[in-house]
């Protein structure tokens, strides 16, 4: 995969040099520093070195003008280092629109990923570069990270939420995963692998990859075992809300707020239904805690962020208007 | 430190103390909609400044000791602003987890 | 004397700040918790007793009172001032603890405890009010169990008729550390028992 | 000035007796007990450290068990973070040295002070009970849902014992703001007061407003694991993301605990071993607060991938980027004291110089990991547990280790051989960077930390990093062979070896219980290096 002896880690994704890039930057910043300042103290030590036993040094007492100078300049270069970084990090918080979604789960000690198309892995991920891959990653049990030190990206895997990350692979090859949140006796085999293909090697993964059937597939046929449909109708008729067109809306709670439905607001109803209770119903739902594994949830949320209002609404505008009875 | 304040003033006090603790629980019987924490934290607050200015002492006391007994209600305020900070705008951006 | 006085006050004042930032760390968690479950909140809430919450509240601010009595009354030189007072501030301490008991009491007989016997009908997130509720109060308990032992120190040293108008430092700095106690309470009191009662 | 006469009343002598040393007041003998109950408590965490680095020799996990390996970091963490580090300058040199600073008899609280000592020995002993047991994984960061959930460990113990010590050090940073505050000698003022006397009080706000945080933190997930609580379990919403919140708004300040008293100590020797009035004295003096107050607004850069707000993210990494320029301005100053000083080639130099080569790589670092974009890259890999060595060990114990060479002669009266000092200061300073240097590289490359076995590609970085602490280590063990057997010597340090200036200096080696037999008056700044030479002349 690389030298046996590298020093410097490949650069195999589209903000990996841009983030080597401000590395070196602060390099060349420290590294002036560090020579500046400790040149001067040796050359200081050995030039006014004590000649006899009761000498002592000048009577200096300071200058407000080196002061302010060094206060100003390390200011403006740490400003400089800050707006930089801020922005790579805005980047790296942000998936293009046009992603792919990966699902990954995080589970002592292994990754379970899922591709939309329903084909599965254990801690590899197979990926099309120049490609922008968006992971929505979940933990089953403690916090975990998944690091790939070649793109540069990293993110915990939370218990109780969804968090995400993304990356856009430019260079086919295999690189590391590496659990980067301490997670218990096998954290440090908690590594796999992310094999970055040309496309058309990745369609015939896909292609040749066993499914059972696709993550809104799966998601259909979980919300009707798990009975989620005898409330959750496709007319107003049910005791929970009407789940389509639900996704990114606006929905008003029983106490007065306002939620945007999102995954984590869509986990949460499924994990812990009365904590946010939609104006207008019950707090009827029994929670999926136990239940519904991470996959599983995934898989949920694939199915209901698909679902689309119906395209006769007699409703007129926005596609669901706050306080209409949106998500759970 | 030295300072002996009167029985009176300590009665009195005693009496308004008493009195907030009556308002504060009459209060709460009302429904004023999101004014209804704010008004009881204010109440609390009230209670709590005159046990620090009179029945502490610090009213008497050295700007120092005043100092110090304001530092520790700043840094609460600094750990409670910067954590709901992060709380309260995490779905800006709309990515779940950022 | 004055000196010594000095620093020890300032040193309670210290003391204090770190309390407060002790107590904070709970207070954090209520604050966070409570804007996510406001729900959660009213409805264990509800499961306090306003009543006996308003009673102890009523019980510390006489506490209170007779603290700083006991304090003035050691200022002046009265011994009869200081036994009177800080026997008054004793009875009263225990008086909270007791009343505290029955509500601890009743809150393991609703299963209201946090944990595998917690009530399974209820939303899950009550724990969190309930497991805020059990560790605010009880650390404030814990405090006032501290505190009656100062003071039972104290009444002995005044008994002793060791302080006076000259000497009182002890008087005064456990007395700060029984208002610290009572403010935290004056706190807890509406956070955790007012909250939503017009519903 | 020699006291010899005066030796008779030192406060190593009179009382004498063990009973007379567990019951002390007096506030260096409370130091000496934390010297050496810190000494024990460093080989133990250093035994730890040896572990560690020999699992590390080989990328696969044979020495150890992986269970074993995780007990093994957690247990070196722990000790070496709360048992080492956070009392080692504070709890000896500052016991030590802040009363006779002031010129006090003693703390203002001397009860409380040995009562410091005791709760740390109870906090040390549950949490040593804790590795007896069986130990504990849960890394010295106690995160949850691990801590309080998974972990089948004895972290229940560990974190009382780590809850006890904390109580400790709040005690010696409360005694420690009041005796400034209060005891301070006629004529000293603020601004004539030794840059450590700021160093420690700044130090001694970060623990008194830093460290209750943690102990209820760690009192909450005590609560989960015993009783059941659910308070960070988000089985019931509850929010694992908070904890790192609580736990970070300390143990972020209490770097600064670790490394602020480490500046005051090379404030000190760098005047000293330059005979001049530090440059701009006024300036390191607030940077030390500045540093102390700005510290705790910072805690969030240890979470930017802990899905905390981006917008939060913006303004820890902002104010983090602003504390690094305190820093910057104290190593200028003490770079700048050494021109056209006098100065000395005795072994403090030698530690002046380490620490400000190591303290400067170690803050020089700190810019990676606050700029938000590459700490994605960079967190919780080898590069973050080398920039933390950097300033922990590089910054904290160089600076222990400097005033310990420093202050000894006052402390025991003897004097250690020069040139075994040196050695002992170019191998701890060869051996730490040949021992973490690489771990920068390693980190950059994506090693990430506590890993028990990690891919081949790694290993030899890994090596140069075992050689290195096995460098380190001879270092440590001859320093502390040198300085034990100088108390087999009679003692014949003069009262100013050094020829510094400072309170401590006018005093007898070792001080009298009482410290001064008259109290002082002072009537100058610190540091009148030349203004004593101009008198001198004179008379």
């Amino acid at each position: 995969m690389q030298s046996s002896f590298p020093l410097f880690p490949e650069a195999a994704s589209s903000i990996a040099s841009d983030v080597d890039l401000l590395y070196f930057f602060i390099l060349a910043v420290s590294s002036f520093f560090a020579i500046l300042v400790s040149a001067a103290v040796v050359y200081f030590a050995i030039k006014y070195r004590r000649r006899h036993a009761d000498e002592v040094g000048h009577d200096i007492h300071g200058s407000i003008a080196l002061e302010l100078i060094w206060t100003v300049i390390p200011f403006v270069l740490a400003m400089v280092m800050f707006f930089w970084g801020a922005d790579l990090y805005f980047r790296l918080a942000r998936p293009p629109a046009d992603s792919m979604e990966v699902f990954v789960v995080g589970k002592q000690w292994m990754w379970k990923v899922q591709h939309p198309e329903g084909v599965r892995e254990i801690n590899e991920l197979h990926v099309p570069i120049n490609r922008n891959v968006r992971i929505t990653l979940g933990s089953e049990d403690v916090l975990h990270d998944y690091y790939i030190p070649a793109f540069r990206v990293k993110m915990d895997a939370v218990p109780g939420k969804l968090t995400t990350m993304w990356f856009k692979a430019t260079k086919a090859g295999t690189y590391r995963i590496f659990c980067a949140e301490y997670c218990g006796t096998q954290h440090s085999g908690m590594i796999g692998h992310v094999i970055a293909m040309e496309e058309h090697d990745y369609e015939a993964w896909l292609a040749g990859g066993r499914t059972t059937g696709t993550a809104v597939e799966n998601g259909e046929r979980l919300f009707t075992q798990l009975a989620c449909i005898t409330c959750h109708k496709t007319d107003t008729s049910g005791r929970g809300p009407v789940l389509a067109g639900v996704f990114g809306s606006t929905v008003q709670l029983m106490d007065g707020r306002k939620v945007v439905v999102d995954e984590n607001y869509l986990r949460e109803s499924i994990m812990n239904p009365q904590a946010k209770i939609v104006l207008g119903y019950q707090p009827i739902m029994p929670t999926f805690q136990g239940t519904v594994s991470e996959e599983n949830l995934l898989q949920l949320i694939a199915y209901i962020k698909q679902l689309k209002a119906p395209a006769a609404a007699p409703a007129a505008g926005a596609p669901a208007a706050a306080g209409q009875p949106g998500g759970k | 430190m030295s300072h002996i304040s009167s029985k009176g003033l300590y009665y009195t006090i005693f009496g308004t103390l008493i009195a907030m603790t009556v308002v504060t629980v009459a209060i709460a019987r009302i429904d004023l909609g999101a004014l209804n924490t704010p008004v009881a934290l204010a109440i609390a607050a009230f209670k709590a400044t005159l046990v620090i200015l009179f029945f502490m002492g610090v009213k008497y006391n050295t700007p120092l000791t005043k100092v110090v007994a304001a530092s520790g209600f700043l840094w609460l305020i600094i750990l409670f602003g910067i954590t709901m900070g992060d709380y309260l705008t995490r779905a800006w951006i709309g990515f779940p987890g950022r | 004397m004055g000196q010594q006085l000095e620093a020890s006050v300032l040193g309670m004042w210290v003391f204090l700040v770190t309390e407060v930032m002790f107590f904070g760390g709970l207070f954090m968690a209520y604050i966070l918790y409570r804007s996510l479950y406001p729900d959660a909140w009213l409805a264990g809430s509800h499961e306090l007793n306003e009543m006996l919450g308003g009673i102890n509240t009523v019980v510390l601010i006489f506490s209170s009172l007779t603290m700083a009595l006991a304090v003035r009354a050691a200022q002046v030189g009265s011994w009869m001032g200081q036994v009177v007072n800080l026997i008054l501030t004793i009875i009263f301490g225990t008086t909270f603890l007791v009343v505290k008991y029955f509500e601890y009491a009743a809150k393991f007989e609703h299963h209201l405890v946090p944990g595998p016997h917690f009530d399974p009908a209820r939303d899950p997130a009550q724990q969190l009010y309930f497991s805020l509720y059990f560790m605010m109060t009880g650390i404030h308990a814990l405090h006032m169990v501290v505190g009656i032992v100062l003071m039972l120190i104290i009444l002995r040293m005044a008994w002793k008729g060791r302080f006076s108008a000259e000497y009182y430092g002890p008087v005064e700095v456990s007395g700060l550390y029984w208002h610290f106690v009572d403010i935290v309470w004056i706190f807890l009191f509406p956070l955790l028992y007012l909250i939503g009662k017009h519903h | 000035m020699t006291h010899a006469g005066n030796n008779s009343g030192s406060y190593l002598d009179a009382p004498h007796g063990i009973a007379s040393w567990l019951l002390t007041k007096d506030h260096k003998r409370i130091a000496i007990l934390y010297l050496i109950s810190i000494t024990v408590f460093f080989m133990i965490g250093g035994l730890f450290a040896a572990g560690i680095r020999a699992e590390l020799l080989t990328p696969a996990g044979d020495l150890f068990t992986a269970d074993l390996y995780n007990k093994v970091f957690t247990l070196h963490g722990v000790v070496m973070i709360f048992f080492f580090l956070i009392p080692s300058i504070p709890a000896t040199l500052g016991n030590f040295l802040v009363p006779i600073m002031c010129g006090a008899k003693d703390l203002a609280f001397p009860r409380i002070n040995l009562l410091s000592w005791y709760l740390y020995l109870i906090g040390a002993m549950l949490t040593l009970g804790a590795v007896f047991m069986g130990g504990v994984d849960t890394g010295w960061t106690f995160y949850t849902p691990y801590s309080s959930m998974a972990s089948n460990t004895n972290v229940t113990l560990a974190a009382l014992g780590v809850f006890i010590a904390g109580f400790s050090s709040i005690l010696t940073g409360f005694n420690f703001i009041v005796t400034v505050h209060r005891m301070r000698a006629p004529g000293l003022t603020w601004f004539r007061m030794p840059l450590f006397l700021w160093a420690m009080y700044a130090t001694s706000l970060v623990m008194i407003l830093g460290t209750p945080v943690v102990a209820i933190t760690i009192l909450l997930v005590g609560a989960e694991r015993a009783l059941g609580f659910a308070i960070f379990d988000p089985r019931v919403g509850g929010d694992p993301v908070l904890f790192q919140h609580l736990f970070w708004f300390y143990s972020h300040p209490a770097v600064y605990i670790m490394i602020l008293p480490g500046m005051g100590v090379i404030s000190e020797l760098v005047a000293a071993v330059s005979r001049k009035q530090i440059f701009g004295y006024s300036f390191v003096a607030y940077s030390s607060l500045a540093i102390a107050i700005i510290g705790f607004l910072v805690w969030g850069h240890h979470m930017f991938v802990s899905s905390q707000s981006i917008y939060a993210g913006l303004v820890f990494s902002i104010i983090t980027m602003i504390v690094a320029v305190p820093s910057a301005v104290k190593t200028f100053n003490w770079a700048a004291t050494m021109y056209k000083g006098s100065i000395t080639w005795e072994s403090p130099t030698y530690w002046v110089i380490g620490f400000m080569g190591l303290f400067l790589v170690g803050g020089l670092t700190g810019l990676f990991l606050g700029a938000m974009g590459l700490d994605v890259h960079l967190h919780d890999t080898y590069f973050v547990v080398a920039h933390f060595h950097y300033i922990m060990v590089g910054g904290g114990v160089m600076g222990f280790l400097g005033g310990i060479h420093f202050w000894w002669p006052k402390m025991t009266g003897r004097t250690y051989p020069e040139t075994a000092g040196k050695i002992a200061a170019i191998l701890v300073f060869v051996g730490f960077n040949l021992t973490f240097f690489p771990q920068f590289v390693v980190g950059y490359l994506g090693m990430p930390r506590r890993y028990h076995a990690y891919p081949e590609e790694f290993q030899i970085l890994n090596v140069l990093s075992t050689g290195g602490a096995g460098v380190l280590g001879v270092g440590y063990l001859l320093i502390v062979t040198y300085l034990v057997a100088s108390l087999f010597k009679p003692r014949n340090a003069p009262a100013n070896p050094w020829g510094a200036t400072g309170l401590e200096w006018d005093i007898p080696s070792p001080p009298i219980t009482l410290n001064f037999e008259t109290e002082p008056v002072v009537t100058e700044d610190a540091y009148n290096y030349a203004g004593r030479a101009q008198k001198a002349r004179e008379n």
